[in-house]
């Protein structure tokens, strides 16, 4: 079969779970089939992308580009809106992240959500993020691609409030998904600028092809279309200034977090730059835009994620941290580094996310790192499992974030210039990443046993809370349709969670093998047609000399040695250090904490402004002078009638002077007409 | 003389009609008022058919005059009818009908 | 022919044998009257009466098409008289069904009340057919006249009395305005007849001080039979006034008659100083429509309220008259027609309540009407919203037409303001519609302004009499299918537009 | 089959329900707008695609000494609004069959006298005729909203009557203007269309009467700052009676611009397009803003339909092929949703204690998957979120308007992020959160269900399909406008495509 019959296949059985779960799961025999029958969906579409990737292996390098369109959209009066896909080496390799991840995310869900009483409205959402993510990645047109892109988001907000009557949750949601539209906007007025400036026509490769012939390089309407694109790609993958979503929707499930805001979704970003590179190599003041944001928020988001004490928002904030990386690779058009990286972080992230899920069971609901300590013999699985997201989070060597990471710095740093300011800041970044990640580790796990990770040690039985409560607020819940279910589950008693994060943390440890300097190039290699056509990126992967290189990975080993001991010593040697740390440097602790104040800052200068605008439209403009409008007429016309009525008073002899009264007027105007 | 006096005359008997009409308030001398108006224009037409040497205009007062006897009769009738009723005889006090 | 060698003109006797059958149908109903026994009086009588007027009726049809002066160009008997003869004939034979019952019939006498309401159409039968300024004077006093004892014939009731005597006073007023006017012009022009006045003015620009105000004081005159503002105050008052019936007829045949002779005089006669009372009568078309409909807002009494409205439709109608042009006399003639539809549903609705409750003319009798007695307010409503020229109804056609001639007349900010007269207008249509359809049926008041006290309630017709609501319900069937299908109305008026072109 | 057929059949059913008696009316009537329904699809399988000319014409003349014509026509601009109201109006006599009605014959034969007058709106080809009707719809709902409408029914129907006839009796003055001045060398007057715009009318005259028209139709729509009425009006309204006048009525307002002003009044239209494009923006951001201030259901929605019809006139006024090929399907979308939106308030209020404020609704989602799914799909469906039809609506809209005002555009970008603010904030005030103190919460029952399904399965038909529509309007939307953009000379094209030149108006008329 040709690839894009796989690709369509690959898409198909992701929409045909969703439906399948929204109209008949509630029917179905077994309280997990739902659950099952969403799993088997995505796993079967992994193996179409696998099939779909065989496929494409088996053209020559120099046509691995096929489309196929299923009908037309909207195409009329010159706007050629075609559900088209494209079929090449950088979409096969989204797709099988994408349906790989999200098969085993599935898997570990099946468990991890099971007693919750929207099970399979859950497996319905999960399964059309996965369609609308692949329909993102496999879009050959801008259109399907606006369309995935809007319905990723979709799909994430309807899992970030799944437990609807939590009001934190609905708050989250709607932050998100207005801030993912501001993301869209700025998606489609690139796309106006960029198409109906210049290569008028939405689909990719026309307008790839035309893009050099419509713009001269840097031309303003490319730059700034160019630019547009980014904001759309900052939104999704909670770059500065979007950013402030992400760690909100951490109120969504675990499995949630670890498949739309760690591995796939958040990741669009950097998926859609390398799949408009054609645009960026042109608009290069664009795609200096993207590295030095980028760059700024792999730092900034590092530092946040210093303080944090909910376990999942400081993941949240390293996610973004990790994304600031790709979005700095892809932007300084090292495409292949930043992908790798991609790829990479879905699996330690991921796995990250499921062993935490793993520990909040443990903790029957409760995230905060302050309540929990000493897992590590309560939870060895999931300990070995955590700690080898960390230490492939943190770029330990040998582990797959060490590579990775290692490519995206070398290349970075192999461009000279002012990027030599990128490169320290990303080492800095590195060393922040090890620090906030053992930071975790070891408050999670070392350290003094808290009462569930006793109470699971010598009982084996998982702490219970009295009430169900919100993590976050600790109002009391209960447990049915909207709230969480009873259920709290580890790895190490149910086997699909651990098969999950087994895997997963495999592909952490052994997946930077695929590209090691000076031994394999694999990711480079296969992505190459993608790229070949354009010379920057030549020029980047030949940028770095190999000293640059070697350097690199004895300093990124260095640091990431050094950031863990370091956080040895503060948060298992001596907690004191970080008391007196937090005294000394009270403004930086608190910029850290209050996560540098953009959440402030919104609400002051969009928020409540916003709400005054509207309070005095509706109390006072609507109602002076919008009914002003109408009942000053009204009266108006009212004071007419009474003075005519008035002059109406039944008196005969007026009436007959009124009379008179006219007619010696008429007469007069006559008499005027005559001289 | 001109039939200019004429018209001047027939002018101001009809102002004082007009007048006679605003100024008094019982239903009789206001028809007598409104015979005087009239009166100024058969006056009128009369000096105009001399003028004009037409014999249409003194046809016309004749007419005139019938249809101001028709008038006053018709005026009486519904003076006595009102009287009748014992309804006040000053059209300042017939006042149900207004506004 | 010659009596005693006093030779007098001509006369055409077919032409002029619709006035003939007219006075004729008089003398019989007034002796008719004379008959004992009550069926005599009530039946023979009106159906006379009715006899009478349809003679009218089919001596004028037998007379269509034909273009010609009689009575050495007293009367001309031409396609615009003979629509509006029909108009009167039918608003005489509605007025007679209303009448039936009404108690001025035994007031005043069944073969007088006949014989003035025949003697009054005839007024307006020969000034509608005058080309000649005594004839004006003639008709405009008959039907006047007439109209004055009618107003006054419920003589038990004050407020009929009061009104007779108010219209009575002011009308005179008036024709001696009129009066004064028509010397003036008849002075200046040394001519009474219409064509020959056209012809004195041919050519030299007009500006004769005596003409103009003689033209002036003619607009005051008839501007007040039509009770043009600021010439309309008598209007609400006798209109309340007076008994129903009478009112209705006022209000549609009167109108009727007195814009007939408003198309001839200044249409033929004065054609020549449209330039001069154009304008003027534009400007007094304005303050008509704004004073009418803003008037008519507000009003408790029905009777009140659609005289108001009456002086607003005087305005719109007036429209017509300023243009001068083809396009206006066939407006205005189809307008009149349409006018006295929905006034004549308008008035049997109200005649109807009347009779029905204790409440008058007053709004509060229409109060769930729709519920209670859809035969009236289906009607009712048609003809306001007719009134208000909404669209389906023949209002909506007639004013367009208007419109239409105003805008086509060079006169497109008339058109507006008769626009903008309708939005003020729906203010108190809509308002009776409302009372009607979306209020509960009122409890059966005690007393109040009743014009039924003698009748107890028990002997009170449903409907007001079946052929009250025979009216009602013809009229406003007539509304609706006009509103439709307005050609046969329109190819009336365009006759009636063509018996003037010949002239123009 | 001729159109006259579609026109009359609505009112034919509904007087022969009237005089069937009470027990019949109902049933008659629905029928009726199901067999109106049938035709109206019938004409979509029928019509013929790329012609931008009408189709099935039937031209009769109804009143000669004015030149007014009984012509009614269909083409693209007025084909899928026809079946817009037949669709609306056969679910909203279902809604009102399954309720008890005081005075039904009234009722639903007023419903079947207000589905003709606007089907003679959207059919009539001639001007004079389309005014008629554009006047008549009101009286039908003036009852209907008078006699069986909620609080303060009296006043806020006459308040709604009058201020929308002000509107259209200028518009009656307006129009007679027009037929009079275009009498020109043929010397017989009419005042169809096809007569109309052969005769080109003076610039002088071609403004006033545009701002007569465009009063009119925008407060018709209405827009800010004319949308005096629509509070009240809203909130008086019977649920059947407002789902199909805020999703229908409104449309023949903007049907008007394209169908009347454009071609006849190009210059004019070019003249005051910024005018235009401002008072669209103004009713857009005014809309938005006030809608996530209100707490009435109602009004959220009736202040959101203000904004997205501000989207619809910067669609018209772009004055090129994209901007009303946007308007166009957006009237229809836009439709679609507000009236499924109307209905699914009453199933909301049902459940919430009969109140229709969302603050005192909250966790309706409970035990109600379904009735929460549904509106779900709607309430993204009218934010216009991606792969909904709204959303190719805007931007067609938005494109037209970024092709001829950039900024304007770019302005009206905000218009879109703030209605994802309201529209959620309404679906999570009413289905999610905590569960309010009078909400019981229960699923959807067959008898709404049978209502609001239908609509949500067109919703998603055309949004998996909008070329279903675009594709039989292009014709006709690029003839609409090609004059006026010919004017503003919008036929710049893409650099890359000049030679290929997609935009370009085919056929229409040339000035």
């Amino acid at each position: 079969m040709s690839p894009t019959t796989w690709a369509w296949i690959c898409l198909a059985l992701p929409l045909a779970g969703c439906l399948f779960n929204a109209f008949v799961g509630r029917h179905l025999p077994g309280e997990r089939t739902a659950g099952w029958i969403g799993t088997l969906a995505i796993g079967l579409s992994f193996v179409a992308a696998v099939g779909a990737f065989v496929a494409l292996m088996g053209h020559s390098p120099d046509d691995r580009t096929f489309t196929s369109t299923a009908w037309d959209y909207a195409d009329s009066v010159g706007v050629n809106a075609k559900l088209t896909i494209l079929i090449d080496p950088l979409s096969v390799y989204m797709m099988l992240v994408v349906s790989g991840v999200s098969a085993l995310i599935h898997l570990y869900s099946c468990v991890y959500v099971w007693k919750d009483r929207g099970f399979v409205r859950y497996f319905a959402y999960l399964n059309f993020f996965v369609f609308s993510m692949l329909l993102l990645v496999m879009a050959g047109n801008f259109v399907p691609l606006i369309i995935g892109w809007a319905f990723v988001g979709a799909a994430s907000y309807m899992l970030i409030s799944f437990w609807f009557r939590r009001t934190t949750a609905t708050r989250a949601g709607i932050k998100a998904f207005v801030i993912n539209v501001i993301g869209d906007v700025g998606l489609v007025l690139g796309t106006y600028f960029i198409v109906f400036r210049g290569s008028g026509s939405l689909d990719f490769l026309d307008t790839f092809k035309h893009v050099q012939a419509a713009f001269p390089p840097n031309d303003s309407d490319l730059v700034a279309g160019c630019i547009l694109l980014l904001v759309g790609a900052f939104a999704k993958s909670a770059q500065v200034p979007l950013h402030t979503w992400l760690p909100d929707a951490m109120e969504g499930p675990t499995p949630v977090s670890a498949l739309i805001h760690a591995a796939t979704m958040v990741t669009a970003g950097v998926y859609l730059i390398a799949r408009m590179h054609p645009l960026f190599e042109d608009a290069t003041a664009a795609a200096d835009v993207g590295t030095v944001v980028g760059c700024a928020t792999l730092v900034i988001a590092a530092t946040i994620a210093l303080s944090q004490t909910d376990i999942k928002r400081v993941i949240a904030y390293s996610t973004m941290s990790q994304i600031g990386y790709m979005i700095m690779a892809v932007s300084a058009s090292a495409y292949a580094a930043g992908l790798f990286h991609l790829f990479t972080h879905a699996f330690f992230k991921a796995l990250l996310f499921m062993a935490a899920g793993s520990i909040i069971g443990a903790m029957g609901g409760e995230q905060s790192l302050d309540k929990m300590g000493g897992f590590r013999r309560a939870l060895p699985f999931t300990f070995a499992c955590f700690l080898a997201g960390g230490l492939a989070l943190s770029a330990f060597p040998l582990f797959s974030g060490y590579f990775s990471k290692d490519d995206i710095l070398a290349l970075i740093g192999g461009e000279g210039g002012w990027h030599w300011i990128l490169y320290v800041l990303g080492y800095l970044g590195a060393f922040l990443t090890a620090l906030y990640t053992f930071r975790m580790i070891f408050r999670a796990f070392l350290g003094p046993e808290c009462k569930e990770a006793r109470e699971l040690r010598e009982t084996g039985h998982i702490a219970h809370h009295e009430h169900p409560f919100n993590p976050e607020t600790y109002e009391e819940e209960d447990t049915d349709v909207g709230f969480p279910g009873p259920g709290h589950y580890i790895a190490e008693q149910q086997w699909p969670m651990k098969v999950a994060m087994g895997t997963l943390a495999i592909g952490a440890i052994f997946g930077g093998l695929i590209q090691v300097p000076f031994v394999d190039d694999l990711v480079n290699v296969y992505l190459r047609p993608d790229f070949v056509n354009d010379p920057t990126y030549e020029k980047v992967i030949n940028g770095p000399s190999d000293g640059l290189v070697i350097f690199g990975l004895i300093l990124s080993a260095v640091i990431a040695i050094g950031g863990i001991a370091l956080a040895y010593v503060i948060w298992v040697r001596r907690p004191s250090i970080a008391v007196a740390f937090r005294e000394r440097f009270r403004p930086l602790y608190e910029l850290s904490f209050h996560k540098w104040w953009f959440d402030e800052l919104y609400d002051a200068v969009f928020v409540r402004p916003g709400a005054t605008v509207g309070r005095w439209a509706s109390n006072v403009f609507e109602r002076v002078v919008i009914d002003g409008l109408v009942n000053g007429t009204v009266s108006v016309v009212r004071a007419g009638s009474s003075v005519v009525r008035g002059a109406q008073d039944g008196f005969l002899r007026v009436y007959a002077a009124l009379l008179l009264l006219g007619l010696a007027l008429v007469a007069l105007w006559f008499l005027l007409q005559s001289t | 003389m001109t039939v200019a006096w004429y018209l001047v005359v027939s002018a101001l008997i009809f102002c004082v009609g007009a007048a006679g009409v605003l100024v008094r308030r019982s239903p009789l001398v206001i028809l007598l008022c409104l015979e005087l108006m009239l009166n100024a224009g058969n006056l009128a037409l009369i000096a105009f058919s001399r003028m004009t040497g037409t014999g249409d205009g003194q046809i016309f007062a004749i007419i005139v005059m019938v249809v101001a006897a028709c008038e006053v009769v018709v005026g009486l009738g519904i003076i006595v009818a009102l009287y009748r009723r014992r309804l006040p005889i000053d059209v300042d006090q017939l006042r149900r009908l207004h506004g | 022919m010659t009596v005693f060698g006093l030779s007098g003109p001509f006369i055409d006797w077919s032409a002029l044998s619709p006035v003939v059958a007219l006075l004729g149908g008089a003398v019989l109903v007034l002796l008719a009257g004379l008959l004992r026994g009550r069926a005599g009086r009530d039946f023979a009588v009106p159906f006379l009466t009715i006899a009478a007027l349809g003679a009218f009726i089919g001596l004028t049809i037998w007379q269509f098409n034909r273009h010609t002066s009689i009575i050495s160009g007293a009367l001309r008997v031409d396609d615009l008289a003979l629509v509006v003869n029909l108009i009167l004939a039918t608003a005489g034979i509605a007025t007679v069904l209303l009448s039936a019952r009404q108690s001025a019939l035994r007031q005043a006498g069944h073969g007088e009340y006949h014989a003035l309401l025949l003697s009054s159409i005839t007024g307006m039968a020969v000034l509608a057919e005058a080309q000649n300024l005594v004839t004006v004077f003639l008709g405009i006093e008959l039907l006047s006249i007439a109209l004055y004892i009618l107003c006054a014939t419920e003589m038990r009731r004050e407020q009929s009395l009061e009104s007779g005597l108010k219209y009575l006073i002011i009308g005179s007023v008036g024709s001696a305005t009129l009066l004064y006017g028509l010397a003036l012009v008849y002075g200046a022009t040394a001519a009474t007849d219409f064509g020959a006045i056209a012809r004195a003015l041919q050519g030299s620009v007009v500006s004769d001080p005596l003409l103009l105000t003689g033209i002036g004081l003619i607009v005051v005159g008839l501007a007040f039979k039509n009770s043009v503002a600021p010439f309309h105050q008598w209007t609400p008052d006798v209109y309340q006034g007076a008994p129903t019936p009478i009112t209705a007829f006022m209000a549609t045949a009167t109108k009727a008659a007195a814009f007939a002779i408003f198309l001839r005089l200044f249409d033929v006669a004065f054609i020549q100083a449209q330039e001069d009372w154009g304008p003027a009568l534009a400007a007094l078309a304005t303050v008509t429509i704004v004073v009418g409909n803003v008037g008519a807002l507000m009003q408790t009494s029905l009777k009140r309220l659609l005289a108001w409205s009456s002086v607003a439709q005087a305005g719109y109608l007036l429209a017509g008259v300023v243009v001068a042009t083809r396009l206006g006399i066939q407006a205005t003639v189809f307008y009149l027609a349409v006018y006295l539809a929905m006034n004549l549903a308008a008035f049997a609705v109200v005649l109807a309540r009347e009779r029905e409750t204790d409440l008058g003319d007053d709004i509060d009798a229409f109060a769930g009407l729709g519920a209670s007695r859809p035969l009236l307010a289906w009607p009712m409503t048609l003809a306001m919203l007719s009134l208000a020229g909404l669209p389906a109804t023949a209002g909506f056609i007639g004013k367009f037409y208007l419109i239409d001639a105003a805008v086509d007349g060079g006169y497109t900010w008339l058109g507006i303001v008769i626009v903008i007269g309708s939005m003020i207008s729906l203010g108190y249509y809509l308002r009776v519609l409302a009372v009607m359809w979306m209020r509960p049926t009122a409890a059966p008041a005690i007393a109040g302004g009743s014009t039924e006290v003698d009748a107890p309630a028990a002997e009170r017709p449903r409907y007001g009499g079946i052929e009250v609501a025979f009216v009602a319900v013809l009229f406003g069937a007539a509304t609706l299918f006009f509103g439709i299908i307005p050609s046969p109305l329109l190819n009336l008026a365009d006759h009636a537009g063509r018996a003037l072109l010949g002239l123009l | 089959m001729a159109l006259s057929f579609l026109l009359w059949a609505p009112l034919f059913f509904a007087l022969l329900g009237a005089l069937l008696g009470r027990r019949m009316a109902p049933k008659v009537a629905l029928f009726g707008s199901a067999v109106t329904l049938g035709m109206a699809i019938y004409y979509i399988a029928d019509f013929d695609t790329g012609k931008a000319g009408l189709q099935h014409v039937t031209d009769t003349v109804w009143i000669a000494a004015l030149g007014i014509h009984y012509k009614l026509g269909v083409d693209g601009l007025n084909l899928f609004l026809l079946t817009l109201t037949t669709l609306l109006w056969c679910v909203a006599t279902l809604y009102a069959y399954f309720r008890s009605w005081d005075r039904p014959q009234l009722f639903f034969f007023f419903m079947g006298l207000a589905e003709s007058a606007v089907l003679g709106a959207f059919l009539s080809q001639d001007l004079a005729l389309f005014v008629a009707f554009f006047d008549l719809m009101l009286v039908p709902f003036y009852f209907l909203i008078g006699t069986w409408g909620g609080r303060k029914r009296v006043q806020a129907t006459t308040k709604l009557v009058i201020y929308t006839l002000v509107g259209s009796l200028l518009m009656l003055a307006a129009a007679i203007a027009t037929g009079v001045e275009s009498v020109g060398n043929s010397g017989q007057i009419s005042f169809a269309l096809s007569d109309l715009v052969r005769v080109g009318l003076p610039v002088g005259t071609q403004e006033w009467i545009f701002l007569l028209f465009a009063a009119a139709f925008l407060v018709k729509m209405p827009a800010f700052p004319v949308h005096g009425w629509l509070p009240d009006g809203y909130r008086a309204m019977p649920i059947p009676v407002v789902a199909v006048f805020s999703a229908v009525l409104s449309k023949v307002a903007a049907y008007g611009f394209i169908r009347i002003v454009l071609p006849l009044f190009p210059q004019a239209a070019v003249h005051f397009q910024e005018l235009l494009l401002l008072i669209a923006l103004a009713s857009i951001l005014y809309g938005s803003i006030m809608a996530f201030t209100q707490t009435d259901l109602r009004l959220i929605v009736g202040f959101s339909s203000i904004a997205q019809l501000g989207f619809i006139t910067l669609g018209i006024f772009a004055l090129n092929p994209q901007g009303t090929q946007g308007a166009l399907l957006q009237m229809v979308n836009h439709g679609l949703v507000t009236a499924a939106l109307f209905f699914i308030i009453a199933v909301l209020a049902a459940r919430a204690g009969g109140s229709e404020d969302v603050r005192d609704m909250g966790g309706l989602a409970f035990r109600a998957p379904v009735l929460a799914a549904l509106f779900l799909i709607v309430a993204l469906a009218t934010l216009a979120m991606p792969g909904s039809s709204n959303f190719m609506g805007e931007f067609y809209i938005l494109l037209g308007v970024f092709e001829s005002k950039l900024v304007i555009a770019c302005v009206a970008f905000t218009g879109v992020v703030l209605a994802s603010v309201y529209m959620l904030r309404a679906y999570i005030g009413a289905m999610h959160n905590r569960v309010g103190a009078k909400v019981q919460s229960r699923e959807l029952s067959l008898r709404d269900g049978i209502v609001v399904a239908p609509l949500v399965l067109v919703i998603v038909a055309i949004a998996v399909y909008p070329q279903l529509l675009l594709k039989r309007q292009q014709a006709s939307a690029q003839a609409a406008v090609a004059q006026t953009a010919l004017l503003t000379h919008q036929l710049a094209l893409p650099r890359a495509t000049a030679q290929t030149a997609p935009v370009l108006p085919q056929g229409g008329q040339t000035p």
